[in-house]
């Protein structure tokens, strides 16, 4: 009678890849409930787009690097790539600047690279990087929350500004992000940013009109929902504490650092973890475990000097938001800082 | 390996570990323990079964046996003598030797080792057991020496010599008994316990003797109540005269908690230093099982036959623990468990974590294997296919040896040694923890074997090819100052040598001794079909036949070589007389084999007669030879033969010389010739091929060239010239061959010309190749 | 004027000679004397001394390297060794001349030894014993496997044997388990 | 008879002088491309080929160094020693491309200041110093410069590939502001391939140069390994 052979260990946890993934695309949900709800259906549109997009040009490249096409793509990582795409652009940007980030996500920054596993920087970082430094108007046209549009904007509006950059009325999508008062919307942070440029303090930029008529709130609930989805990742024990509470912990200490030495140049921690792609950043990117340092102490520090550099960007920088940015530098870093905090081994020197 | 006092441990230490005190390791697991399956019934014998298989080699050394095939053993009878550090292989029932040959061992390779399979007489007859006395009045050494002889080892898996451990008792500080038994589904420990708490006790009380530890601590995971609580009713009962305290301490459930290191690290907090044994911190682990069986060995005088082995797993009708003797072979318990055989099944020996799967059941138990699982497909699933890494960490947070598994993974797939090496590959326990929690079903563990076993195999050839080159240089200056003597002595005739060369140097150039070269090659293979065809008929006759003319040839060639001197100034190329020789050679040849044929058919009719058939044989055969060796050197004198029919006869007369040694070998219808025999055809076959070499290319006896490197350089020259001119000499060659069988006379100022022709050649040889590159 | 200029070539000079005597004093006192290279090459080396590269053993070869030999020529130690002699001496890796063979030990057939002595001369690693008409064995954890032996034995009685697979050196290669030879059991 | 001999002969020499032009074009154009094999120079290559126009300059100016610098090297090389010989190059070189500079700064004024820092910076061109010390220092002055030009050609055509490349996907046109190198009269070879309001502005940034300098070798690798097959 002759038996299978294979290796020890014979038992094995029954978690694989493709749940990890799929646990935390479903953990995305809330926040882009949340998302749609203040902006309009349009992420949604941008993330069906995304979707095909990225399972396409991945099942495209395994075919051509003659690899398993259905097993790869069934692990999700493809798709949680194009989601996170999805999800960080303007709601309304045109249709082929998801395009563009999702395939050059995929094709150049994870399967060039040799495909999952194998990537040096976080796709959906680099394709955001990407996005905002080539096209750098449809990447900062954050229409104004539903509530504040001077047009009610209904689906098939929605649809057309998204396939052909106008409304079925005509308008296009810059026109549509002035607001009632003939102000043009900006995110919270852009709005700082232009503020402090402009040599007005922090204070006077919170009272006035301008930041009152941005989608500030609307964006701090958008991060209370991805705060939601990663406290699920966290309790299902998809992803582990360090990294977000690194990060948060790192980027409220050093803004707040920054905020006492000059409250009215520099915007305060609070103003700092529920704007822009913080919560975002903090449990669905940096903890994306292909491209963040894998020691206990290596993802500590990975979190803390990611923390460091949104803060330096945001506080300094030309751009308004930094956790791409900062996601790329430290994803640089990640080989020396693993390398760096290797744990003590049994019996090893320390 | 010296004991540093500063790593021992101290005695606030150990007064924090017997008050209760415990510390716990860096990550471990939780598998499912399906221990209850085999946990519940009491311990059976497994039976006596119709062979018993007994391997008896270690580590590729196989000690001396004491019984040979056909031997009667008893139980408990030693088979084997004690060799160096390896214990002694006992009869684990009574019987005959079957055979001592190669068995499939219980090893994940499944390659044979040494063994002896005894035939088992059903009567279980033992040695009669000579009772010791009191331990307590020996000394420590004759009760290790004791231990080994009884042929214990570590019954936990590793299978480690216990004696071994035994013997660094030096500033022994604590003596930990390892009944964790962490793996999933094994219980014999448990069982064990549960039933032989005395006797466990009284083992202990042994190594306490030998080893003299302050403290002694019984390590329990604590999925074992009924275990712990049998220990303690036992302690209660007995009277223990310890000096020791002794400890019963449980430990949480986590594998791999019964881990030496693991175990050693949750007693007492402290680590064994990498590469280091735990005697350096004055501690020793003996699993509860070897506690068993050194009681029973030092108490009762019985050396290791048993053992006790769990049989569980979904495909088994019956499970529990039986006690199984050391050879029995696996497919006996299954057959007795009554196993439900399905396809694509696993057969695992040890625990799902860290066992190995065996490929069928013809295997015998050995002293390490404590579990044999046979699982349902549905209960332990083939692996499922491996993804690629995401680098989630997982098994870095399961590691308990700390280590980081996701980079040595990536740098056992590049195979960088150097790298696994960084990263502490060598203190990895491959308990499968990693693999264990790997969401991409990554079969870590197996890649860290193969790595290991790559690192260890390009060490062991880093070590031999230092060793070869200390030994290379060691001979180059040992033939050097040789050199250096042979040269001073024979300077005088290397002189006169040269002079001779001088004059001779005259037609022979490259192309000759090519050609020579080529033909004697040809010449070779031609040769072989053509003996061939004589000896188609392969009858004795032939066998005979074949033999004589190789001994002709070669009894030939030597007489023509002793009668050759001085002819060389002679006209090239008699071939009246060359044919002449030939005619009378084959003449001989035919008588001989007349007179052969009719010998060899008496010796099959009459095999008893097979002696004097072949003595008379002989004498004929060297009467004919003596024949034509005096026609030979007759013609000798006269015939003159260039280097390449020498050279061409010499390859015929060795190829069949070969053939001759061949058809020598199939034959059995003469026992007494056969040894005989293809000694002489041996030698008549080098003689030969000396001669062809000598003929056919440089020498590489010639005293004053390093023969090392002559050797070299023609065997080079040789296979370029052979390609070159391969093709347009094939023809010749054959025809040449046919042609000069029997023509060789050969001598001495030729074989000169020769070398020379065959040294210029191989200069231009080098030359040309140096200019090709 | 003249005075910049002289400045100009005064510096200049000072700095040259000042360079010149540091470059000329170190290329003493940091002299090599022998190639070190050579000793790294030498290692990387399989040293089964066989020649096949056509030097006298590996050592004379790996001067040869270091003065500019091929690098291909060492079938024993194959694409890898070449791979490693590539990098140390920097240079574009070469096809293997000649092929890479499974490493083999010698192996005598006694009852055909004629106790000759030959192949204990050949042998460059002394991993012969024997003595005259005394039958010969091959120490086959001395042996490289080099088969210079095999060439001058005049019964032809060396084999190249492949090594044999033991559990010691058993390369956990699980999907080519040897099947299993027990029948009788 | 010896006329014939000769004659013979030096038809050999004829062919095998051919077949050295030969080797050296395809090694120069394809084998052993400076610009994606080599990868030598790759400051200037991903720096300043944003347009074609600007690709072209700096092309051109290096394949004239490399020509006039390989001729030199080649006619002093049996006179310079071993041990200064860098130097005197890198002289060679720098004086070439002061002449480069001051030319340019002459006629082409504003392919001058767009290409800036990268001029003086063809002195330290690895290819040009590579190819002085690997093959003019070593060879004839008709080789060595036949060498030069086939390298230069070979690193323009990749500085021009990838300048289109770039200029396409950046601004959608080509040879865009070519009449600052070469007058006026070139402006009809601008041609408009595309109109967008918003332009790929990756591919005018360095990065884009790098990830289309990629694709470039990937084609090239690819080539080669159907070619082998």
């Amino acid at each position: 009678m002759a038996f299978m052979n294979s290796s020890s260990p014979h038992q094995r946890q029954r978690r694989t890849t493709s749940q990890i993934m799929v646990m935390v695309i479903l953990c995305l949900i809330p926040g882009v409930f949340l998302q749609s709800y203040f902006f309009g259906i349009g992420n949604l549109l941008q993330i069906t787009l995304a979707s095909v997009v990225a399972l396409g040009s991945e099942a495209l490249i395994l075919k051509l690097r003659k690899r398993p096409v259905l097993r790869s793509l069934k692990d999700g990582s493809a798709l949680l790539t194009g989601l996170l795409i999805a999800v960080s652009i303007p709601p309304l940007s045109p249709w082929w600047i998801v395009v563009i980030g999702t395939a050059f996500a995929v094709i150049f920054v994870k399967q060039l690279y040799g495909g999952l596993g194998q990537n040096l920087f976080n796709p959906a970082m680099a394709a955001y990087v990407v996005l905002l430094i080539s096209f750098p108007v449809q990447m900062t046209s954050w229409i104004p929350v539903q509530s504040l549009h001077p047009f009610s904007l209904t689906f098939m509006d929605q649809l057309s500004a998204f396939l052909s950059g106008f409304t079925l009325d005509g308008y296009t999508v810059a026109q549509l992000s002035v607001s009632i008062d003939g102000l043009t919307m900006a995110t919270p942070l852009d709005t700082a940013r232009n503020a402090l440029h402009s040599g007005f303090t922090i204070t006077e930029m919170l009272n006035s009109a301008e930041f009152k008529a941005s989608s500030a709130q609307a964006i701090q609930w958008v991060n209370v929902g991805f705060l939601f989805g990663g406290l699920i990742l966290l309790y299902k024990r998809i992803i582990q504490w360090y990294i977000p509470a690194a990060f948060l912990a790192g980027l409220v200490s050093f803004s707040f650092i920054a905020f006492a030495y000059n409250p009215d140049l520099n915007i305060s921690p609070l103003f700092h973890i529920f704007s822009g792609a913080t919560m975002l950043g903090a449990f669905f990117i940096l903890t994306d475990p292909v491209t963040a340092a894998t020691t206990v102490k290596g993802r500590i520090f990975y979190g803390l000097l990611v923390a460091l550099i949104v803060v330096i960007i945001r506080n300094i920088g030309g751009y308004p938001d930094a956790v791409a940015f900062a996601v790329l530098l430290g994803n640089m870093c990640v080989p020396l800082i693993d390398y760096y905090t290797q744990p003590k081994v049994y019996g090893g020197r320390a | 390996m010296t004991t540093q006092p500063i790593n021992l441990l101290s005695e606030e230490q150990l007064a924090q570990i017997s008050s209760g005190k415990q510390w716990t390791f860096h990550g471990g697991v939780h598998p499912q323990e399906n221990k209850i399956q085999s946990s519940g019934s009491a311990i059976c014998d497994a039976g006596i079964p119709e062979f018993l298989v007994i391997g008896i080699e270690h580590k590729g050394h196989s000690p001396e046996m004491l019984v040979k095939v056909g031997d009667p053993v008893l139980k408990g009878q030693a088979l084997t003598k004690v060799y160096g550090a390896m214990v002694v292989q006992h009869a684990s029932s009574s019987g005959i030797v079957h055979a001592i040959e190669k068995r499939t061992d219980l090893h994940p390779s499944g390659l044979p080792v040494l063994s002896v399979v005894i035939k088992t007489d059903g009567l279980d007859r033992s040695i009669a057991y000579n009772k010791p006395d009191n331990f307590r009045d020996a000394p420590s050494v004759t009760l290790i020496e004791t231990i080994q002889h009884a042929g214990i080892v570590g019954l936990g898996g590793a299978g480690f010599p216990s004696h071994l451990k035994l013997s660094h008792s030096d500033g022994i500080k604590l003596l930990i008994i390892n009944a964790a038994e962490c793996e999933p589904y094994i219980t014999a420990d448990d069982r064990l316990m549960q039933e032989h708490a005395q006797e466990i006790f009284q083992g202990i009380e042994v190594l306490e003797h030998i080893l003299q530890p302050k403290l002694i601590v019984i390590a329990v995971e604590d999925n074992k109540p009924q275990a712990v609580e049998a220990l303690q009713l036992a302690l209660q009962k007995m009277h223990l005269t310890l000096r020791a305290e002794l400890i019963i301490r449980t430990i949480p459930t986590l594998y791999p908690s019964g881990s030496e290191k693991q175990l050693i690290e949750i007693i007492t907090g402290r680590q064994t230093p990498l590469g280091k044994h735990p005697t350096e911190l004055g501690i020793v682990m003996q699993n509860v099982g070897t506690v068993f069986a050194v009681k029973e060995a030092v108490v009762d005088g019985k050396p290791l036959t048993s053992r006790i082995v769990t049989l569980t797993g979904d495909a088994l009708r019956k499970k529990g623990n039986a006690s199984v003797r050391i050879g029995t072979p696996i497919q006996y318990l299954l057959d007795k468990y009554q196993l439900n055989s399905e396809t694509a099944q696993k057969l695992i020996i040890g625990g799902p974590m860290m066992g190995f799967s065996i490929s069928h059941g013809d295997i015998p138990v050995t002293k390490t294997c404590n579990c044999i699982l046979a699982p349902t497909v549905q209960e332990i699933p083939a692996p499922s296919a491996e993804m690629s890494c995401i680098r989630c960490g997982e098994c870095a947070h399961a590691c308990p040896a700390s280590l980081l598994p996701q980079q040595l993974l990536w740098y056992s797939q590049s195979k960088d040694h150097d790298k696994l090496d960084d990263y502490n590959l060598s203190a990895c326990i491959e308990c499968g923890a990693c693999a264990f929690v790997c969401p991409s079903n990554i079969p870590l563990v197996e890649y860290y074997r193969v790595a290991k076993a790559e690192i260890n195999t390009a060490e062991q050839e880093a070590k031999k090819a230092e060793t070869a080159r200390i030994r290379h240089k060691n001979r180059e200056a040992r033939l050097e100052q040789a050199k250096i003597d042979r040269q001073a002595k024979h300077k005088q005739a290397a002189e006169k040598r040269k002079q001779q060369l001088k004059e001779k140097n005259g037609g022979e150039d490259l192309i000759a001794a090519a050609l020579a070269r080529a033909k004697a090659k040809k010449a070779d293979s031609a040769a072989g079909e053509n003996s061939e065809q004589a000896d188609t008929p392969k009858s004795a006759a032939a066998a005979a036949v074949a033999r004589a003319k190789a001994k002709k040839a070669a009894l030939a060639e030597a007489a023509s070589e002793s009668s050759a001197t001085g002819t060389a100034d002679k006209p090239k190329n008699d071939a009246v007389a060359a044919a002449v020789a030939r005619a009378k050679a084959k003449k001989a040849a035919q008588a001989q084999q007349d007179s052969q044929s009719d010998v060899a058919e008496e010796t099959q009719l009459d095999p008893k007669k097979a002696a004097v058939a072949a003595a008379i044989a002989r004498a004929k055969a060297k009467k004919a030879a003596q024949a034509q060796q005096d026609s030979q050197s007759d013609i000798a004198e006269e015939t003159q033969v260039d280097p390449k029919k020498a050279a061409v006869a010499a390859a015929v007369a060795r190829a069949k010389a070969k053939k001759a040694a061949a058809q020598q070998n199939s034959e059995t219808a003469e026992p007494e010739e056969a040894p005989s025999d293809p000694k002489k055809a041996a030698v008549a076959a080098a003689v030969a091929k000396a001669k062809a070499k000598k003929a056919a290319s440089a020498n590489a006896d010639q005293p004053d060239n390093s023969a090392v490197t002559a050797a070299r350089e023609k065997r080079k020259e040789q296979a370029r010239l052979h390609k070159q001119e391969k093709q347009q000499l094939a023809n010749e060659a054959v025809k040449n061959s046919l042609d000069t069988a029997l023509d060789k006379n050969s001598t001495a100022a030729e074989d000169r010309k020769a070398k020379i022709a065959a040294a210029v050649a191989k200069a231009k040889a080098r030359q040309t190749a140096q200019k090709d590159q | 004027m003249i005075i910049s200029i002289a400045i100009a070539i005064l510096t200049l000079g000072i700095l040259g000679a000042l360079f010149g005597s540091l470059l000329g004093y170190s290329s003493i006192r940091f002299k090599v004397k022998e190639d070190p290279i050579v000793e790294e090459l030498d290692a990387i080396l399989p040293q089964t001394q066989c020649g096949q590269c056509g030097y006298p053993g590996c050592k004379p070869y790996a001067q040869a390297i270091a003065n500019g030999e091929e690098i291909n020529k060492c079938p024993p130690g194959g694409q890898a060794v070449m791979l490693q002699l590539a990098e140390r001496m920097g240079i574009e890796p070469q096809a293997l001349d000649g092929e890479e063979k499974p490493k083999l030990v010698a192996f005598i057939r006694e009852d055909q030894c004629i106790g000759c002595t030959k192949c204990i001369q050949a042998c460059p690693v002394d991993a012969i014993i024997g003595s005259t008409r005394q039958m010969h064995t091959v120490i086959s954890d001395e042996c490289t496997g080099c088969e210079l032996c095999v060439a001058p034995c005049p019964t032809d009685c060396i084999d190249m044997n492949p090594i044999a697979l033991t559990t010691q050196n058993w390369q956990w290669d699980l999907n080519r388990i040897p099947t299993k030879i027990n029948t009788e059991l | 008879m010896n006329q014939q001999v000769e004659e013979i002969e030096s038809q050999q020499t004829a062919e095998a002088e051919q077949g050295i032009y030969k080797e050296l074009m395809y090694q120069g154009l394809w084998k052993n491309n400076p610009g994606i094999v080599q990868l030598l120079g790759l400051c200037p290559l991903l720096a300043v080929s944003n347009t074609l126009t600007n690709a072209l300059g700096l092309g051109l100016a290096t394949l004239f160094v490399l020509t006039a610098s390989n001729s030199l090297i080649s006619l002093i090389r049996n006179h310079v020693p071993k041990t200064i010989r860098i130097p005197v190059f890198v002289m060679i070189i720098a004086s070439l491309v002061s002449c480069i500079q001051l030319l340019m700064n002459a006629f082409i004024y504003e392919l001058y200041l767009s290409l800036g820092i990268f001029i003086p910076l063809i002195v330290t061109n690895c290819i040009i110093i590579g190819r002085a010390e690997a093959f003019a220092s070593k060879n004839t002055v008709k080789h060595a410069a036949f060498d030069g030009l086939m390298m230069g050609l070979g690193f323009s055509a990749v500085l021009v590939l990838l300048g289109a490349s770039r200029e396409i996907l950046a601004q959608g046109t080509l040879f865009d502001g070519i009449e600052t190198l070469l007058g006026d009269w070139a402006q009809f070879l601008t041609v408009t391939l595309y109109h967008t309001d918003t332009s790929f502005l990756l591919a005018a940034l360095p990065p884009g140069a790098f990830i289309i300098m990629g694709l470039i070798i990937a084609l090239k690798n690819s080539i080669d390994q159907k070619a082998e097959k």
